[in-house]
């Protein structure tokens, strides 16, 4: 944006830009969490038929001010012979990576803070990296439910980061680039001007949406896959050992973490700032894009109210058995739908596909494991 | 019939040679079988011969001669064969009749023998090879057959082996016999060298015959000669003679049959067949080896002469006067009365058998007893003995008319005075004709005459088997001399291969007077010397050392044992000495440099190679385990290595650039 | 000083130096491993400099065989770390140093 | 390719290089030797090949590092212990770096600057894998399909 300031030796406008755009960043998504932990509870509490925080500020509105004294004046403690330099550098490992994940989610028109040729890739290298820092935490806390709770968490996102990716190929493989700007722009026209043409409308790109927003849940932890910070099982996971201002920023990467992998779902599929409508095209780009960020927060709160935890040899399983062959059906079907043309009968033929893929796999994945009759034995 | 006969000539020593062995398969205890085979075995022998004897009337001067290949090696065929002549003729009858004669004797004589079967195998073994003898037509078969009659008169006078002089002589026989054998060998090596066949008659190109002989030139002599060494050796002339007066320690028939009759008639017989040899390039009659065959008999008949006078023992004085007889053949063969030489051998062969069988009878009668001067007055005890112990005697020294031994001698003289080279062997003939004259009466007188000595105190006259022959052999001895008189010459003639013909105006021949003086004149010597005959011999008394060295058969023995044993001796001893320290030590020495050698490579290969190997190996695993280290397992260090290398190579890098 | 290929291959060959120190001095399997990556990444960076600073219109080989490198070091990493982890679970130690029974 | 930024990265690379090989404590060799790593990245993004840094950082700092952590964590025993530095190994590598150090003054021709290029697109290096480099594409993934069932076979517990 700056780049027409003359007379500056060029590291110095390169500087300032990027300065700007992480400050601007930072602002939006910090001022989005706070909002969200506090919407977070409303919502869950409204899903629990109960009212959440409306004590703090008017409905409740200043509950992250609150929270955050609170985590600001409670004492820090750090476990004696835990490893306090890993310790320490874990949640801001996990905070850095989930904001450098952010700086390249196209937010409006040509407002992409950091365009990198490989965007999408970077995206992903840089998620990679939270497992390093889970690993981190769990392994500085020196406590043996930190350790196991850090192993699972690695063992999960581990095992979904390949659908993650593997969902996202069908895209990139239609647009032809790495670089989210071209895929929003891919996804830019409209027929009959009120079919946007997003992704999510094509049989595959549905599909490939729902494996994304799944994959994206267990990359963050969230609910249905929370098994890494499990209450009932293993205390809080790999954060049992923080506590003060170290928990909030694992809870802040979590938040952004999530803002990330939403931005990244609504660039890929949901047509990133396009308005729905043609006619909409008026409304500045960025107001559709947080739009679309709001709705799938919505659903990820409105997830984790709903569903119960999962096993974790379920997590695995799934991961393994039906998302990974889901996700090469839906390369295959955007294949076909590239090469049988846009429209119709495309379209028809890749659902065809999908559908097919879909059914055998129900089929055949079939646990087999009946569940054992439920036994009760009363204690002597 | 009479070529069936020519033809199948090698039946006659067959029949015989079956015989034995037929005999040699039987047991001791079958006496009267094996006597009977033998005999039968000589009646066929003796039919044969006669059968033989009848084609060889016809024609004068017959011969048949059939030959048959004996083995080939490469395309040369060695070929053997038999002839038939009348000098074969004569020779088989004379030998099947008196070995007849002898086998009937000796089975009386045996009789008290344990061996009696084996001797009648042996004496039949020897009939058979005297036969092969006569009739080989091959140098080489003769030779087989005499080497056979060598090794059966071995046999036969070492027949009573626990005697060992028995066993002494028969060993001195044969190895006599073999000195001659030697020689006669070599003859026919050189004659089947030069005239590349052995036969004597093969149809022309025999070895007897003209173009053989033609070939032969001058080396006709030296063969001749050496196959005369062969009959030198087995008839017992002058250098190789001492063997036969020790054959007497044989049985009487032994003596007999071989020492009178048949083995030692082999050689005149040999130097018979082999005549043209003899007489190849002769100047009228006389050639080179003639001569010396000549002067071989002279010295023989004179010398056993001598000796026979001076010997104690009958059976002895027979045998030198064989000796002397046969050196009396020799010489007539010599001077070329080829055919008086045969015929003495005939007439020799029956009246010697005569006076031999006699003189066993003697023996037998005084038990074994062959001293003559423990003998005497055996006249009126043994009559039949006497009677024909004196006609053989008689035909021996010659008596005329009645006695063939007179006519065969009379014409020898006869012979011997034709001779051109000198005269001297003539006169020495008619002395050797005295001196048989003179030890044949001395004999006669030390037997029959004078008183009854010890042994002959219960002499006994022999049995019929025994004087059967005597008489039958005293018949033949006076009936031979029919056809040997000059009148009708008949044998001269066959044997020359004329026509006979009877010319009473020869009967009385001047040489025939000359003849009946020298008897006449031995006879009444003998009687004059021996009269008062006793136990020490009159010609003792009066001359010893002469008498001495005639009884010590003129130390002819021990000169033979210092001079020709001693020789062997000393070679013996020579080549102990060499071969134990000469060839020996150097052996030894060989061996010692060997080991000498094997300790200095020992050494060095120890001292030296081995320990250099070892240290080479020592050195070879110290830098293994030098390497090895390298090899410590551990990662670290073979990172190091590997980095270590790659500068060294950048600094050989360097060093290059 | 701008950065020149030489500078790049200094950086490089330090960084593969360092690769070998961290192989060479540790006791812990791991570190050998550690110093195997450091190394591999050292020659990728040599790799892409040499394509850089090489003539211009050069086809990115040189970026290729970085790509390829570095797959094969990842498989290469993951199997040297489960011969770790089967070397620690058989001999109950990760000391290179005691690891030695290949010794010859 | 600004040398300032060169020069920070240089330093941040064999600083954190340096310490992997230097750290008593495991863990944090590891996590140093994850750093160097997106050090070298940076490199890469300044040399112009953002593709290829981005792929060392998902490949090193994503799995390797995590492999080795891992490992760090089922090999517990002697993680503390491991203090000893062997200085015999330091010589070696100094000796090698110096040779190398030579090697690469004494080659002529290396001062140049580096020209200007155009950045290398993900299109085009998509495009000359699937083309000129197809056959060593299929060989890497059946090499790291092998590699991954090697690894699994060798660590799965023997189940006697």
């Amino acid at each position: 944006m700056l780049s027409g300031l003359a007379g500056v030796p060029v590291w110095v406008g390169q500087i300032a830009s990027s300065l700007i755009n992480i400050i601007a960043l930072l602002v939006v998504f910090l001022s989005l969490f706070a909002l969200v932990s506090v919407l977070e509870r409303k919502i869950l509490a409204r899903i629990q038929n109960r009212l959440g925080p409306n004590r703090v500020g008017p409905f409740g509105l200043l509950q992250p001010v609150a929270d955050g004294i609170k985590m600001l004046i409670k004492e820090d403690i750090v476990p004696a012979r835990a490893d306090k330099v890993v310790h320490f550098l874990a949640p801001i490992l996990i905070a850095a990576t989930a904001i450098l994940a952010l700086g390249i989610i196209p937010y409006g028109r040509n407002m992409t803070p950091f365009t990198i040729d490989g965007g999408i890739l970077f995206f992903f290298a840089i998620g990679s990296t939270t497992e390093l820092s889970v690993f981190m935490a769990g392994w500085g806390s020196n406590n043996k439910f930190s350790i196991l709770g850090a192993m699972r968490a690695i063992a999960q996102m581990v095992s979904y980061e390949l659908p993650l990716l593997i969902t996202v190929l069908p895209i990139v493989m239609v647009v032809g680039s790495l670089t989210p700007d071209a895929i929003v722009a891919a996804q830019g026209n409209y027929s009959l001007g009120i079919l946007p043409h997003w992704f999510v409308f094509t049989p595959w790109g549905a599909v490939a949406f729902i494996l994304f927003f799944v994959s994206g849940l267990v990359e963050s932890n969230r609910t249905p896959f929370d098994v890494p910070e499990g209450e009932s099982e293993i205390v809080a996971g790999h954060m049992t050992e923080y506590s003060g201002f170290k928990y909030a920023i694992f809870f802040m990467g979590e938040y952004l973490g999530m803002f990330a992998v939403s931005g990244l779902a609504v660039t890929l599929f949901l047509g990133g700032w396009h308005a729905p409508v043609r006619i909409l095209e008026v409304v500045p780009s960025y107001v559709w894009f947080f739009l679309k960020l709001s709705v799938l927060i919505f659903v990820f709160i409105w997830v984790r109210g709903t569903l119960p935890r999962t096993r974790v040899d379920q997590v695995m399983n799934f991961a393994w058995k039906f998302m990974l062959p889901m996700a090469f059906a839906c390369i295959l079907a955007a294949a076909v739908w590239h090469y049988a043309g846009h429209h119709l009968i495309g379209w028809l033929y890749s659902l065809v596909v999908v559908v097919v893929v879909y059914l055998m796999l129900s089929r055949f994945i079939g646990t087999g494991k009946k569940f054992a009759p439920r036994t009760y034995r009363f204690a002597e | 019939m009479s070529n069936w006969i020519a033809a199948h000539l090698w039946l006659i020593p067959v029949v015989p040679l079956a015989a034995s062995f037929a005999i040699l398969s039987l047991t001791n205890s079958r006496r009267s079988l094996a006597a009977s085979l033998a005999v039968c075995g000589q009646v066929v022998a003796f039919v044969l011969s006669l059968a033989a004897f009848w084609p060889t009337l016809q024609t004068p001067g017959y011969r048949a001669f059939h030959n048959f290949t004996w083995f080939t090696f490469g395309e040369q065929a060695l070929r053997l064969g038999f002839v038939l002549d009348p000098l074969a003729a004569v020779m088989l009858i004379m030998i099947t009749l008196v070995s007849l004669c002898i086998f009937v004797f000796s089975v009386g004589y045996m009789a008290a023998d344990e061996h009696f079967t084996r001797f009648f195998a042996y004496l039949s073994f020897f009939s058979a090879a005297m036969l092969g003898v006569v009739i080989a037509n091959s140098l080489l078969l003769l030779f087989i057959c005499w080497e056979l009659v060598g090794l059966a008169s071995y046999l036969l006078i070492g027949f009573w082996i626990h005697k060992p002089s028995a066993a002494a002589a028969a060993k001195k026989a044969f190895i006599t016999t073999r000195i001659g054998d030697l020689g006669f060998f070599l003859g026919m090596l050189w004659l089947y060298g030069r005239s590349g066949t052995l036969l004597f008659y093969d149809g022309g190109n025999g070895a007897l015959e003209q173009t053989a002989l033609l070939s032969l030139g001058a080396s006709a002599t030296f063969i001749a000669l050496l196959i005369f060494c062969g009959a030198v050796g087995k008839s017992g002339q002058f250098p190789l003679h001492v063997w036969l007066p020790d054959a007497m320690e044989g049985p009487t028939p032994v003596s007999a049959l071989i020492h009178a009759a048949t083995m030692v008639a082999a050689g005149v017989f040999l130097v018979a067949r082999v005549y043209p040899l003899f007489s190849l390039g002769a100047l009228h009659g006389v050639t080179a080896s003639l001569t010396v065959v000549v002067w071989i008999g002279v010295i023989t008949a004179l010398i056993s002469a001598l000796i026979a006078l001076a010997q104690p023992d009958i059976k002895r004085i027979l045998a030198y006067s064989t000796v002397s007889q046969l050196g009396l053949m020799m010489v007539s063969l010599g001077v070329g009365g080829v055919a008086a030489g045969i015929m003495h051998l005939l007439a020799h062969g029956f009246f010697k058998a005569l006076l031999f069988l006699g003189s066993g009878s003697v023996i037998h009668a005084c038990h074994d007893e062959q001293d003559i001067r423990h003998m005497g007055g055996l006249r009126r005890v043994m009559p039949v003995t006497f009677v024909t112990y004196a006609i053989g005697m008689m035909a021996l020294s010659g008596v005329p008319l009645f006695f063939s031994g007179a006519w065969t001698k009379e014409e020898i003289l006869h012979a011997t005075s034709l001779w051109s080279p000198s005269r001297v062997p003539y006169w020495l003939m008619l002395i050797g004709v005295v001196l048989t004259a003179l030890y044949m009466t001395r004999q006669m007188i030390y037997v029959f005459f004078g008183p009854r000595r010890t042994a002959a105190e219960h002499a006994h006259e022999s049995p019929p088997v025994m004087t059967l022959p005597l008489i039958m052999l005293a018949f033949c001895a006076i009936v031979f001399s029919v056809v040997l008189t000059p009148a009708w010459p008949w044998l001269h003639d066959y044997l020359s291969g004329e026509r006979p013909i009877l010319n009473f105006g020869l009967f009385i021949q001047q040489a025939l007077y000359l003849a009946l003086v020298l008897v006449a004149l031995g006879v009444g010597l003998g009687i004059l010397i021996y009269r008062r005959a006793s136990e020490i011999d009159p010609v003792e008394r009066a001359l010893p050392p002469v008498f001495h060295f005639l009884r010590n058969r003129m130390w002819l023995d021990e000169l033979y044992d210092r001079t020709v044993l001693a020789l062997a001796r000393f070679a013996a001893q020579l080549s102990d000495f060499l071969d134990r320290y000469l060839w020996d030590g150097i052996v030894r020495f060989l061996g010692a440099l060997a080991q000498l050698f094997a300790s200095l490579t020992k050494g060095f290969d120890e001292g030296g190679i081995n320990a250099r190997v070892d240290d080479t190996a020592d050195a070879a695993r110290g830098f293994g385990q030098l390497i090895s280290r390298v090899q410590s397992g551990q990662v670290q260090v073979y990172l190091s290595v590997i980095a270590l290398g790659m500068v060294a190579l950048l600094i050989f890098y360097a060093w290059l650039t | 000083m701008t950065p020149t290929l030489q500078l790049f291959l200094i950086i490089s060959a330090a960084l593969f130096c360092i690769g070998l120190l961290a192989a060479l001095s540790r006791r812990h399997a791991i570190f050998i491993l550690i110093g195997i990556e450091m190394m591999l990444a050292a020659a990728g960076l040599n790799f892409i400099a040499f394509w850089r600073f090489g003539p211009q219109p050069a086809p990115p080989t040189g970026v290729m065989i970085t790509i390829f490198a570095i797959a094969i070091a990842a498989a290469e990493a993951a199997v040297g770390l489960a011969l770790v982890i089967a070397v620690y679970r058989h001999y109950r130690t990760t000391n290179v140093d005691q690891i030695d029974q290949l010794k010859g | 390719m600004s040398s300032l930024g060169f020069f920070l990265i240089a330093i941040f690379t064999l600083a954190a290089g340096l310490a992997a090989a230097t750290m008593p404590k495991l863990i944090h060799a590891a996590l140093c030797f994850a750093l160097t790593f997106v050090g070298v990245a940076a490199f890469y993004f300044l040399l112009g090949a953002e593709f290829v840094g981005l792929v060392q950082v998902f490949v090193y700092v994503g799995a390797v590092a995590v492999l080795i952590v891992f490992t760090i964590l089922l090999t517990p025993r002697d993680a503390e212990k491991d203090r000893s530095f062997k200085w015999s190994g330091a010589w070696i590598a100094l000796v090698v770096f110096g040779g190398l150090l030579w090697a690469i003054l004494k080659t002529p021709r290396l001062g140049t600057a580096a020209p200007v290029i155009s950045a290398l697109s993900v299109r085009q290096i998509g495009k000359i894998l699937m083309t000129d480099y197809v056959w060593p594409l299929q060989c890497v993934g059946v090499l790291l399909t092998a590699a991954l069932i090697g690894a699994l076979v060798l660590v799965m517990e023997e189940k006697r």
